[in-house]
């Protein structure tokens, strides 16, 4: 039994549950023990490090503080946000002391900085891998579109994770269950999440384009690793097909979701019914 | 040591070597060095615990070399002194016969000083706890104290160069210190030529030494002077990650890295 | 007995405003061993010089000491006085009263206290020091020249008719280097191949050049005006002195679709082959991994139809040595491979090519005989994007530095393509407009204003295909950061100008220095741009940095200018300043043990070995011995060695220590 | 009584800091005048034992200063100077002697104002931490000596 620390973050106990669920169903699959932060509270994205640095830095501390209280050398963090902040906060508190120091005394706790953090992806790549192939009992047999969307591999100095321009690791993985991925050009374009709640009508432009390319090159599926851009490619369709003037019904898959599907777990545990774009797989 | 015996006898009779040299038991009852041309002296050679004079100085004596090619009978500390010897191009593979003893006295063949170097890379060449904390608990005195330290241990050195010639690194003809053109250490035994003397010896044996504490064996005053190329030794580990003593040519300061810190750097 | 003469200036009143100059000289009268003190208002001035003269003279002095500037200023000028005076230069020393004194403090006694002591600790250092005698070194009058481009060219061409000797080694089968795959050259236009080939057959013919083509440098040994270097000839599997380059062979070679190096892979070639039909030498090599002989064991067709019998395929590699005196890298540069631009496509889209590929696109030598075609179906692109700084000033990727050459050969690029497709569109994307030359800023104009070149000041955030096109995605930063959609037909990418992937390693052979970017290090920036660090190798062309034709020829030229300065001496001189080993009488010799940990110190590898031995030739002793022509005299080893047996002239054990114990003895 | 005014000697090399300090006075900036410097060809031919031999004579405090890391004239003097100063500086610390009083620093050709900021900065420093006095007790002890007989 590997046992690795969990930090769901907000949107994966509501508006992405069936991310964490695919997560945990996966996780499952593979005999690792997800242990949730205890006490764990919002990374503080997108809106606090526009706000606060000492904020946007005490947020993201506090979880990884909680983290080593509680033992854990290692944790996966799903959402790409919350990676995304987790990340920066442990790079930016390492390189400089006197902060890590400042951070310490604001949450009231010691943070040292010796948790390691990763997406998901990397999770897979380090714990299932290997023993993919024996387990799959039902190849994932369909063009798919891999998104990575910004923050996954943004900024590359510090998250180190893929090639920034043209990242790979999905794409690959998914090969491992027998999908093929299309050679596309949006795999990093921005789906214009910022602007989800307050101008929907420009996530209809900028996530439009990325699904009508991601239709024109023949996918049949889109996957993703991060709540907000699934969110906006799967929930803002509708105003994805009013700016595209038509009707694309291209459903939006997690990862680990697709994963599950060709490992034969349940749709209703991978909670596939719970996209707005039907799921036909 | 019956085989080291064995061994050392047939080198003599075969005239593979001219000497061997070992221990053997001193009339005062401690080891002492012995250096044997015969086949038939060999049952005196002994080794044990209290066997710790670095028999390696002996190599670059004069009076050792001219009896001829030599034999050596080589604990721990010996082939320590042998690897930095060869690596400063002072002995040579073809000069020497090493009987590598182990801790409890029995024979180690080694084909050439390589295998020496492989067999070396199991013992770290560390400061042991003890000593260590004799180091923290020095430097975690005030300046003045370590000051005040220093001078009374020093007062004591006369300048015998007792632990100079107990060492195995200390093989240079002509010793910096009788360098009179200019005269940089004042010869009498006085204080500020005893400070410049034990600091010039740690900062000269600075990624040398073996560690083998014959210079505090040797001295008659029992000074503490091996806790300064301790220090050295501690610092080249700790700042420079060095490993010990290597047939690699260029030493811990005849070598650098770009990125060597630099904090006190202004 | 030292006798000691100390002059020192007021420098007009730069000096003496701040110091009480005639205090000074007073003082220094008194000084042990000085015999004569003066002051005067401008020493280094014709009369002030006539007084350390006369001075020398008058007085016997075996010693001098001028309080005046800095001796990085007036040092020479002063020793030669002294030397003129017949007393030896390296017997005066200098103290720097107006830089470290005058000038940054204020007149207060404390200032004219601090000159008295300056003068002092070099009275003191100069009673230890010694006459030397400049170092005469032989020279070899060969140059060796490595890189057969334009810059190794000129420069040989500009030894060679200097009447020296040059060995010209070049690692492709043909010199010509990359100004031979360009197609017109900015700012005039004129035709590369034409300004270019016939300096590569002077090259061929002239009686003072050795010419090596296929070979590498294996190793190089020795200093300025004695080095031994090794030469690799690589097998060319060709009798080069009995093949007439008839081109049979070439005409019947079976492997017909090797990618072109010199048409940057977008033609091919054969495995027997001359790069281009230029080449010299115009008779061809084997390139073994791709023939059917070496690979497979069967085929020999070229040796069947090769009437001369010219074919030879167990020819080896050969090492040859030669002795040459100075050392000149011409070594050029590369361009950043595709993997470097994912998100420009380049490698994936074959209609995205670097400017090396457009050039052989738009020469009348190249694939499509100077049509611009595209290359993944041979249609005339309507319109063509340029991407300047493709990886150049680009942080992320790792490269920092502007590469100087691509907005000139951009707009030329961009020029060109109007030319020849007249209803063609073309964008250039650019960060800033580098045009700083002579005519360079008016070419740009030219291709803007007269060729309608759409110049869109931004960056290119990604290239990809859709339906036959390539869309590329920028943004206008002189329209608010407008984002721009271009559907590109081609592609052109002014890739980023790199090192040569050898340059680390020939830079370890040569033991010369290199930056970051693993491009060669100049000694100064400035003043020594074409020196080394290592005395008598010398830096032409793009192998130092990134540069275009003229600025690659004016450094040839004056790389070959400083080999000729060289070998325009009987003997080399140089300055005394370097390290010695004592030696002594025997039995000892030295108080040298030979440990020679002074051996790895050394920055220079001056530290050889030298062997002492008796009457039978048995060795007695080895001690390290300073190669006169390597040492630099940094005196590194000085402060290492333990024995104090090793010492610098200039700055000797004596002198340093005299000079610290002088400074503060009140 | 006067304050006290500490002798500050400086071993630079020729190429950078000397340089350096050239340019101080080409610009001229001010510093204090307990500075006096000694020149060498690079950091690398700095002995130790001239630090050691400056402290005995009187010195208060020592600058060191050379050419920035990869801007040796001679490509690595500073890199192994660099590498003894950390052993040296450890083992006088380690003996009592007050490292405070030793400065080390780059300082380029092109960096007079640095060069005038570390004088004055080791100036002050040095003239908190009072005369020598510990050290220079220990040399006089010689002239004592030597003096009695």
């Amino acid at each position: 039994m590997i046992k690795i620390g969990f930090y769901p973050g907000c949107s994966l106990t509501g508006s992405s549950r069936e991310y964490a669920e695919s997560v945990i169903a996966l996780c499952e699959a593979f005999n690792i023990e997800l242990k949730q932060i205890p006490d764990w509270n919002c990374c503080g994205a997108t809106a606090a490090h526009n706000l606060d640095k000492e904020l946007s830095l005490a947020l993201p501390a506090r979880i990884l503080a909680l983290a080593e209280q509680n033992g854990m050398t290692e944790i996966v963090v799903p959402c790409a946000a919350c990676y995304n902040r987790l990340s920066v906060t442990e790079h930016t508190l390492n390189a400089d002391e006197q902060l890590r120091a400042r951070i310490s005394e604001i949450i009231e706790m010691p943070y040292e900085g010796t948790v390691k953090i990763l997406n998901v992806i990397q999770m897979l790549q380090k714990y299932v891998v290997n023993e993919l192939a024996n387990k799959i009992v039902a190849p994932f047999d369909h063009k798919v579109a891999c998104y990575y969307g910004c923050l996954l591999v943004r900024p590359h100095e510090i998250l180190q994770f893929d090639r920034v321009e043209d990242p790979q690791t999905i794409d690959e993985m998914l090969k491992l269950v027998g999908a093929q991925p299309v050679d596309w050009a949006f795999k990093t374009e921005c789906c214009g999440a910022g602007f989800s709640v307050s101008q929907p009508d420009i996530v209809g432009k900028l996530s439009g384009k990325i699904v009508k390319d991601a239709v024109d090159r023949g996918a049949e599926a889109m996957v993703v690793a991060c709540p907000m851009c699934h969110a906006n490619l799967d929930m803002r369709r509708p105003a994805i097909n009013s700016y595209l003037k038509t009707t694309i019904d291209i459903p939006v898959l997690y990862v680990t979701q697709v994963l599950g599907l060709a490992l034969g777990i349940s749709r209703e545990k991978l909670g596939l019914q719970r996209h707005f774009v039907p799921v036909k797989f | 040591m019956d085989n080291v015996k064995k061994r050392a006898a047939e080198l003599l009779k075969s005239e593979a070597v001219k000497v061997v040299i070992g221990y053997t038991m001193g009339t005062n009852g401690k080891p002492r060095a012995a250096f044997i041309q015969n086949a038939e002296d060999v049952d005196s050679l002994i080794f044990n615990a209290q066997c710790v004079q670095n028999l390696a100085v002996y190599l670059s004596k004069a009076e050792i070399k001219q009896l001829g090619k030599p034999a050596i009978v080589a604990p721990l500390n010996v082939l320590r002194a042998i690897i930095q010897l060869a690596s400063e191009m002072q002995i040579q593979e073809n000069e020497l016969i090493v009987l590598g003893v182990s801790p409890d006295g029995e024979l180690i063949d080694f084909q050439n000083f390589s295998a020496i170097e492989k067999y070396l890379e199991d013992f770290n060449m560390e400061v042991d706890a003890k000593e260590k904390e004799t180091l923290e608990k020095i430097s975690s005195m005030s300046l003045e104290e370590r000051w005040k330290f220093w001078n009374e241990e020093l007062a004591e050195c006369f300048k015998c160069y007792a632990c100079r010639a107990a060492c195995p690194m200390c093989y240079c003809h002509k010793c910096a210190v009788e360098q009179n053109k200019p005269q940089w250490i004042p010869v009498a035994a006085h204080r500020l030529g005893n400070l410049e003397w034990h600091i010039m010896r740690a900062m000269h044996l600075a990624g040398r030494c073996v560690n083998c504490d014959a210079c505090h064996e040797a001295c008659p005053k029992g000074i503490n002077l091996n806790f300064l190329t301790k220090l050295m030794l501690n610092d080249a580990q700790e700042e420079f990650g060095y490993t010990g003593v290597t047939l690699k040519e260029g030493n811990l300061l005849s070598t650098f890295k770009t990125n060597d810190q630099e904090n006190f750097i202004q | 007995m030292s006798r000691i003469g100390v002059f020192v200036c007021h420098c007009g009143e730069n000096i003496s405003a701040t110091v009480d100059v005639e205090k000074v000289a007073q003082a220094a009268a008194g000084f042990d061993d000085v015999v004569h003190s003066v002051d005067y208002k401008y020493m280094c001035s014709d009369p002030g010089q006539t007084l350390i003269k006369q001075a020398i003279k008058e007085h016997n002095l075996t010693g001098v000491v001028v309080a005046a500037c800095s001796p990085r200023m007036h040092e020479p000028t002063f020793r030669k006085a002294c030397a003129e005076a017949g007393l030896n230069g390296y017997m005066c020393e200098m103290t720097n009263l107006r830089e470290h004194c005058s000038w940054v403090h204020d007149r207060t006694e404390e200032t004219t206290e601090k000159a008295i002591d300056l003068v002092r600790m070099l009275v003191e250092k100069v009673k230890n020091n010694k006459p030397l005698e400049p170092i005469l070194v032989p020279i070899t009058k060969t140059a060796l020249v490595i890189g057969g481009g334009i810059a190794g060219i000129q420069t040989s061409l500009d030894i060679a008719n200097c009447g020296h000797k040059v060995i010209l080694v070049e690692k492709e089968p043909s010199i010509g280097g990359h100004m031979s795959q360009l197609s017109e050259t900015f700012p005039t236009l004129d035709c590369s191949q034409c300004i270019l080939t016939p300096r590569m057959v002077e090259v061929a013919q002239h009686p003072n050049i050795e010419l090596i083509t296929y070979a590498e440098l294996d190793s190089l040994e020795g200093y300025i005006g004695n080095f031994k270097a090794k030469i690799r000839k690589k097998a060319k599997s060709v009798d080069h002195s009995v093949c007439t380059g008839c081109g049979d062979c070439w005409g019947k070679c079976p492997s017909k679709k090797i990618p072109s190096e010199f048409n940057a892979g977008l033609g091919s070639r054969t495995a027997i082959y001359v790069p281009f039909p230029q080449a010299v030498p115009n008779k061809p090599v084997i390139d073994k991994s791709n023939c059917n002989y070496y690979q497979k064991g069967k085929c020999k067709i070229c040796e069947k139809f090769c009437k001369p019998g010219a074919i030879r395929f167990d020819q080896e590699d050969e090492i040859v040595e030669a002795e040459v005196g100075a050392v000149v890298v011409t070594t050029g540069f590369d361009v950043v491979k595709p993997e470097f631009f994912p998100e420009y496509g380049y490698g994936k889209y074959k209609d995205v090519i670097t400017g090396l590929q457009f050039e052989r696109l738009a020469s009348a030598s190249g694939p499509t005989l100077g049509e611009i075609r595209r290359p993944s179906d041979e249609k005339v692109p309507e319109k063509v994007v340029f991407i300047a700084c493709a990886g150049s000033r680009d942080p992320a990727k790792g490269i920092n530095y502007c590469s100087k050459i691509c907005c000139m050969y951009t707009a030329k690029h961009a020029m060109l393509y109007q030319h020849k497709v007249h209803t063609g569109k073309s964008f250039v994307f650019y960060m800033d407009i580098r045009a700083a030359g002579k005519n360079y800023d008016e070419f740009v104009r030219r291709a803007i204003e007269e060729d309608k070149v759409n110049y869109i000041r931004g960056r290119v955030s990604t290239v990809y295909e859709k339906d036959g096109k390539l869309i590329v995605k920028g943004a206008d930063t002189l329209m608010n950061g407008e984002p721009i959609e271009i559907e590109a037909d081609m592609v052109v990418l002014a890739s980023a100008g790199i090192s040569n992937p050898g340059s680390e390693e020939l830079a370890q052979k040569l033991h010369v220095s290199y930056d970051r970017y693993k491009f060669f290090a100049e000694a100064h920036p400035k003043l020594k741009p074409v020196e080394t660090n290592t005395a008598g190798i010398f830096l032409a062309g793009a192998c130092q940095a990134p540069k275009d034709i003229p600025e690659t020829v004016g450094m040839a030229s004056g790389a070959a200018s400083k080999v000729a300065a060289l070998f325009s001496q009987p003997e080399l001189k140089r300055e005394p300043l370097i390290a010695v080993v004592n030696r002594q009488m025997p039995p000892v010799f030295s108080s040298c043990v030979g440990c020679f940990l002074c051996e790895t110190a050394c920055p220079y590898n001056a530290i050889g070995r030298e062997e002492i031995k008796d009457r039978n030739g048995n060795v007695i002793k080895t001690l390290a011995r300073v190669n006169e022509g390597l040492c630099q005299g940094c005196g590194t080893c000085v402060a290492f060695c333990r024995t104090k047996s090793i010492d610098i002239q200039g700055f000797s054990n004596e002198q340093m220590y005299s000079e610290v114990m002088a400074l503060l003895n009140d | 009584m006067n304050e006290f005014e500490p002798k500050i000697v400086a071993f630079v090399c020729n190429w950078c800091t000397y340089a350096g300090a050239d340019l101080t006075g080409t610009s001229r900036i001010k510093y204090a005048t307990n500075v006096k410097i000694v020149r060498f060809p690079c950091t690398g031919r700095i002995d130790f034992m001239l630090l050691l031999k400056a402290f005995s004579e009187g010195a208060d405090g020592i600058i060191i200063s050379g050419c920035h890391p990869n801007d040796c004239h001679y490509t690595s003097g500073n890199f192994h100077a660099r590498r003894r100063w950390v052993m040296f500086r450890s083992l006088l610390d380690f003996m009592g002697i007050d490292v405070r009083r030793i400065q080390f620093s780059w300082v380029s050709a092109a960096e007079g104002a640095k060069w005038a900021e570390i004088v004055n900065s080791t100036v002050e420093t040095v003239r908190e931490l009072g005369p020598y006095s510990d050290y220079q007790k220990v040399a006089d002890f010689l002239k004592t000596e030597v003096e009695n007989g």
